[in-house]
């Protein structure tokens, strides 16, 4: 730690607030209107190479994956990704060549299900290189001061260990308490992928379930992409507006996309496809193996809705509603051991 | 051990670990072998133990195991499903009892790495990294590692990295750095035993033995030294009724047949 | 500003975040049990002489009155009073000789209604002191500090002004981009007095409308009381855990009080008692009108249903049901004119 | 004015505010006439004007004039019913237009005093202080303050205490302070005329006068000098529509017939 409190991490994100709020004010627009488009047309216009990318959800629960095979099938390149517990959408991105930087928290891992074969070996042969690590209270706090519009927030964890030696946090003396702090800079993604429950064209978004860091990740991020499981009338949020936890100017794309989180967990709706994560974990031990998904399941299908009928069509889907529906004895008799 | 036929070893530890969760204490688990433990628990002496998750599950009464930290059954049937940002914040409040967590490898004060096996910059294995294990192990109160293979390239003098914080480099070494000032590791359950940490010095020192479990096995899985009091106890054996609850959380042995 | 960026205000509900860590450890439980009370023994327990002392709700919304009544009828004396939007509550608070301090975001008004007669008359006569001065947001960030047991939030409001000279804020330079910035302290008050739409004997509770700050107040509040509109079963709770904006562990005790925000508003619920409001506004012109408003609301009657009955029993109540069901149109036949 | 009988000097000053009030831009509201004008706006030129409430109501169609900043009309049919940290944050983050305050008295650079009159030790008069007004100040791009009193004893060289940051003591002074660049008091309306602030100077200058108005009133009724340049305006006098729209955001009078 150097006389300032500083380390080696290096700042992913953060803006000057000045900055950010005059990137706000010219580029967010506050105007109620119609911002339904395509998968294919919001990550053209939204996800250019080398953008800072963060996803929606937690680990396999909520993942926007339309959003992410489209980034594979326009072969984005150089993205760095925030890994805020990300999983199966980082694996993928990773796997898909898109990604050459992660900021850790955590990443590279299936929590139950193992450690990711594709990221691993990305990091450890050095295509892609971690910029940092953080924890992930740390880097939700860092959405949080984003979301403030303040150029940090105060953590207690992380002092004393490796994790902040390479972090870009620094370290005050807290000028109450006079004990040292963690300062964790604010964190402005470029570009957040987010999978809703239900939206109007707008924008406004509810969520059920967990909201895990989303209402902090959403109002963070410059530009928000979201795909939702169904768009709803506006006069639906209208009747209970405090059900609404993104509000339309923070979105800037909306896309009707059912089962958009497959092969994810989606709360309340539908549960993971145990199945399909177990085969992509398997065909990801190798390279080609690794080529050979994304031919079949990205390059070679026009679109999520063909990768949908490929992966197993409405029978799988209902099923996968069912086992959620009828957990927990449904869901018992189809879960991980698969 | 003579009773490998009658329970295994994950059996075991989870029913070790459960044994210290007190009733009407609150815990911050993640899926796997503390989420077991933390359910048979809650089946059993501690009904009033309150299971919290990191994504945002609050109380719930788990139905059987979730395969995710983040799965819609870290909130069935819940007091509330809530967000990382409120069990975090509850946490470093001081809500949190007990939090529970694994780790690759750990020094003789209960540091723990799960970032790195080798040079950071460029690792031999690159492992997660923190996730919130860095933040449960400076916010709870007392935080227990289960780590099932106890050796000496994972109990080691000096970590690769230090991920998450033990006591650091001794005795008031956390309230210095400035983390919150009482808590720490409180337990370190193996393959071999139960271990605690000493009042003054802080260092790793053996409680319980497992059943069957040498003080020489204990010594030679360890790369620094164990401190080795007189009194050592050894652990219960399971219980068929904890057997039974245990076949009944996990069901398909997801975690308990490993 | 001193060369440490101090200021004269008092610093009040402040602890050191260890001490606050402990004083939780030790004080509240984490069991789940049967908190149901009455409105007198809450107040006889979680509310000695000298606390500092916040109400959830806002202005004229969501005010836990019957709360505030026993206050009055219990003759706590010596409170500090978070001012933070105090109108109804704090009025009837001092107007009842419960108050000697307050800490002033927003009080001695009543918004559209005008100035408060009594609140004001206390602080120029000085039986009332004000300790320091201090902005919405500014309050509400302390709030959220404690909230998240850090000592301070930074804010990049109140710089320059007088407000900050009198508040118990700092100014320190942000290490990142060098620019000054406020940082308002934690605030813990001994105990927060809400009042919601619906919870279960644990505590676990819902609000419809808008949050306020009752989100963060309700996890910085040592203590915190709870009456509600309707006591539901646990299983209404878990069925939608999401709706759940007061885990049970954060509150220590829950009584079912029907219209216990009258004569304020209970969002979506019933309306404001326009009448009652300005019956108060009245006769709290002078000590003495005061005075008698008391001796007949409060001392005159045994407890809040009595209270009830006395202002208009099940006619008026269900007339001020009708009003908020039926606005717009019933409502701007009934509202503020009056 | 000979319209006296047409119109009502709160009317005008409503007509003239939602004047400044662009189509498809926020603005931060309160109750009273702050949030008439921008009803007005949203029934006019400016049907997509996002009127926001500091206690979380975002983009309501609110049907009549609400008494309170969280009365339930301020989130009927909105977009989202949130809270009072989100809203603030949205603020301070950049995403607010416009803000809409009042105060009890005003210098030459726009900082104004809404929390005592006399030593704020010992206040001859105590007033509600800040509330969201110092950071509506703050945070918004444009603050425009509706004073319908102006006289040498609310336009004042001295104030009796900053409330609210307008351009504190000059041309650089909020961004030397630390408030956020680039933004502060837009106009000032009050019952005689219109007022900006010079580019360089920072201070308040005459843009607008109201019907029969003349320069030597707005001269008389500050104790700063208020600059006066050669080209002065006079506001459109209510139009009928406008009025008839008045009548029905504000049916008994509450704000209008004051």
């Amino acid at each position: 730690m150097s006389d300032q409190g500083e380390f080696s991490g290096e700042l992913i994100g953060w803006h000057d607030p000045d900055e950010n709020r005059q990137w706000v004010r010219e580029n967010k627009s506050r105007q109620r209107s119609d911002k339904r488009t395509t998968v294919a047309d919001a990550i053209r216009k939204y996800v250019p190479d080398g953008s800072l990318v963060a996803m929606g959800g937690f680990g396999h629960i909520r993942i926007p994956m339309a959003l992410i095979y489209e980034l594979v099938r326009q072969r984005k390149r150089d993205l760095t990704v925030i890994g805020k517990t990300a999983v199966h959408d980082i694996d993928i991105l990773i796997g898909g060549g898109c990604v050459s930087r992660v900021e850790v928290a955590y990443a590279f891992g299936h929590e139950l299900r193992g450690l990711s074969p594709c990221g691993r070996r990305a990091v450890e042969n050095g295509q892609v290189k971690v910029t940092g690590e953080i924890s992930n209270a740390g880097y939700q706090w860092r959405f949080l001061a984003a979301a403030m519009g303040v150029p940090f927030m105060p953590v207690r964890s992380m002092l004393g260990t490796d994790t902040i030696k390479h972090s870009s946090a620094r370290v005050i003396k807290d000028p109450w308490s006079g004990k040292p702090i963690c300062l964790v800079p604010a964190c402005y993604p470029d570009v957040a992928l987010f999978h809703v429950h239900r939206c109007d064209q707008y924008g406004n978004a509810q969520i059920d379930g967990i909201m895990i860091e989303d209402f902090e990740l959403a109002r963070a991020a410059r530009r928000l992409i979201i795909t939702t499981e169904e768009i709803i009338d506006h006069e639906e949020i209208q009747r209970q507006p405090w059900r609404t936890v993104i509000p339309f100017y923070l979105v800037d794309a909306v896309i009707e996309v059912p089962f958009g989180a497959h092969p994810t967990e989606m709360p309340v709706t539908y549960y993971f496809d145990e199945e399909h994560i177990a085969h992509w974990l398997d065909v990801s031990k190798t390279p080609e193996g690794t080529k050979k998904y994304f031919e079949e399941y990205v390059f070679g299908v026009p679109d999520f809705e063909a990768y949908l009928e490929k992966v197993g069509g409405i029978r799988l889907l209902t099923h996968l509603k069912q086992v959620m529906k009828l957990q927990p004895d449904a869901a018992s008799s189809t879960d991980g051991a698969s | 051990m003579t009773e490998k036929l009658r329970y295994n070893l994950t059996e075991l530890l989870a029913c070790v670990a459960a044994d210290l969760l007190k009733d009407g204490c609150s815990v911050f688990v993640g899926t796997g072998l503390p989420l077991v433990a933390g359910m048979l628990a809650q089946r059993t002496h501690a009904p009033g133990l309150l299971i919290i998750f990191e994504a945002g599950g609050i109380g719930p009464q788990v139905p059987v195991l979730p395969i995710s930290v983040g799965d819609s059954r870290t909130y069935y049937k819940a007091s509330a499903a809530s967000s990382m940002h409120d069990v975090m914040s509850a946490s470093q409040a001081g809500y949190m009892d007990y939090g529970f967590l694994g780790g690759a490898a750990m020094d003789c004060y209960g540091n723990v790495n799960t970032t790195v096996i080798g040079d950071w910059s460029h690792p031999k294995v690159r492992l997660p990294g923190s996730g919130g294990a860095n933040d449960v192990s400076s916010f709870c109160w007392r935080t227990i590692y289960l780590m099932r293979q106890q050796s000496p390239r994972t109990f080691v003098k000096k970590l690769d990295f230090v991920t998450s914080p033990g006591y650091l480099t001794g005795p008031g070494s956390r309230e210095r750095a400035g983390l919150p000032a009482g808590n720490g590791p409180y337990r370190v359950i193996t393959q071999l035993g139960v271990y605690d940490f000493h009042e003054v010095t802080k260092c790793m020192r053996l409680l319980v033995l497992h059943p069957g479990v040498t003080i020489q096995q204990v010594k030679e899985a360890s790369e620094f030294e164990i401190l080795i009091p007189d009194d050592i106890t050894v652990s219960p054996e399971p219980t068929p009724e904890q057997l039974r609850i245990l076949r009944e959380i996990d069901p398909r042995g997801m975690v308990i047949s490993k």
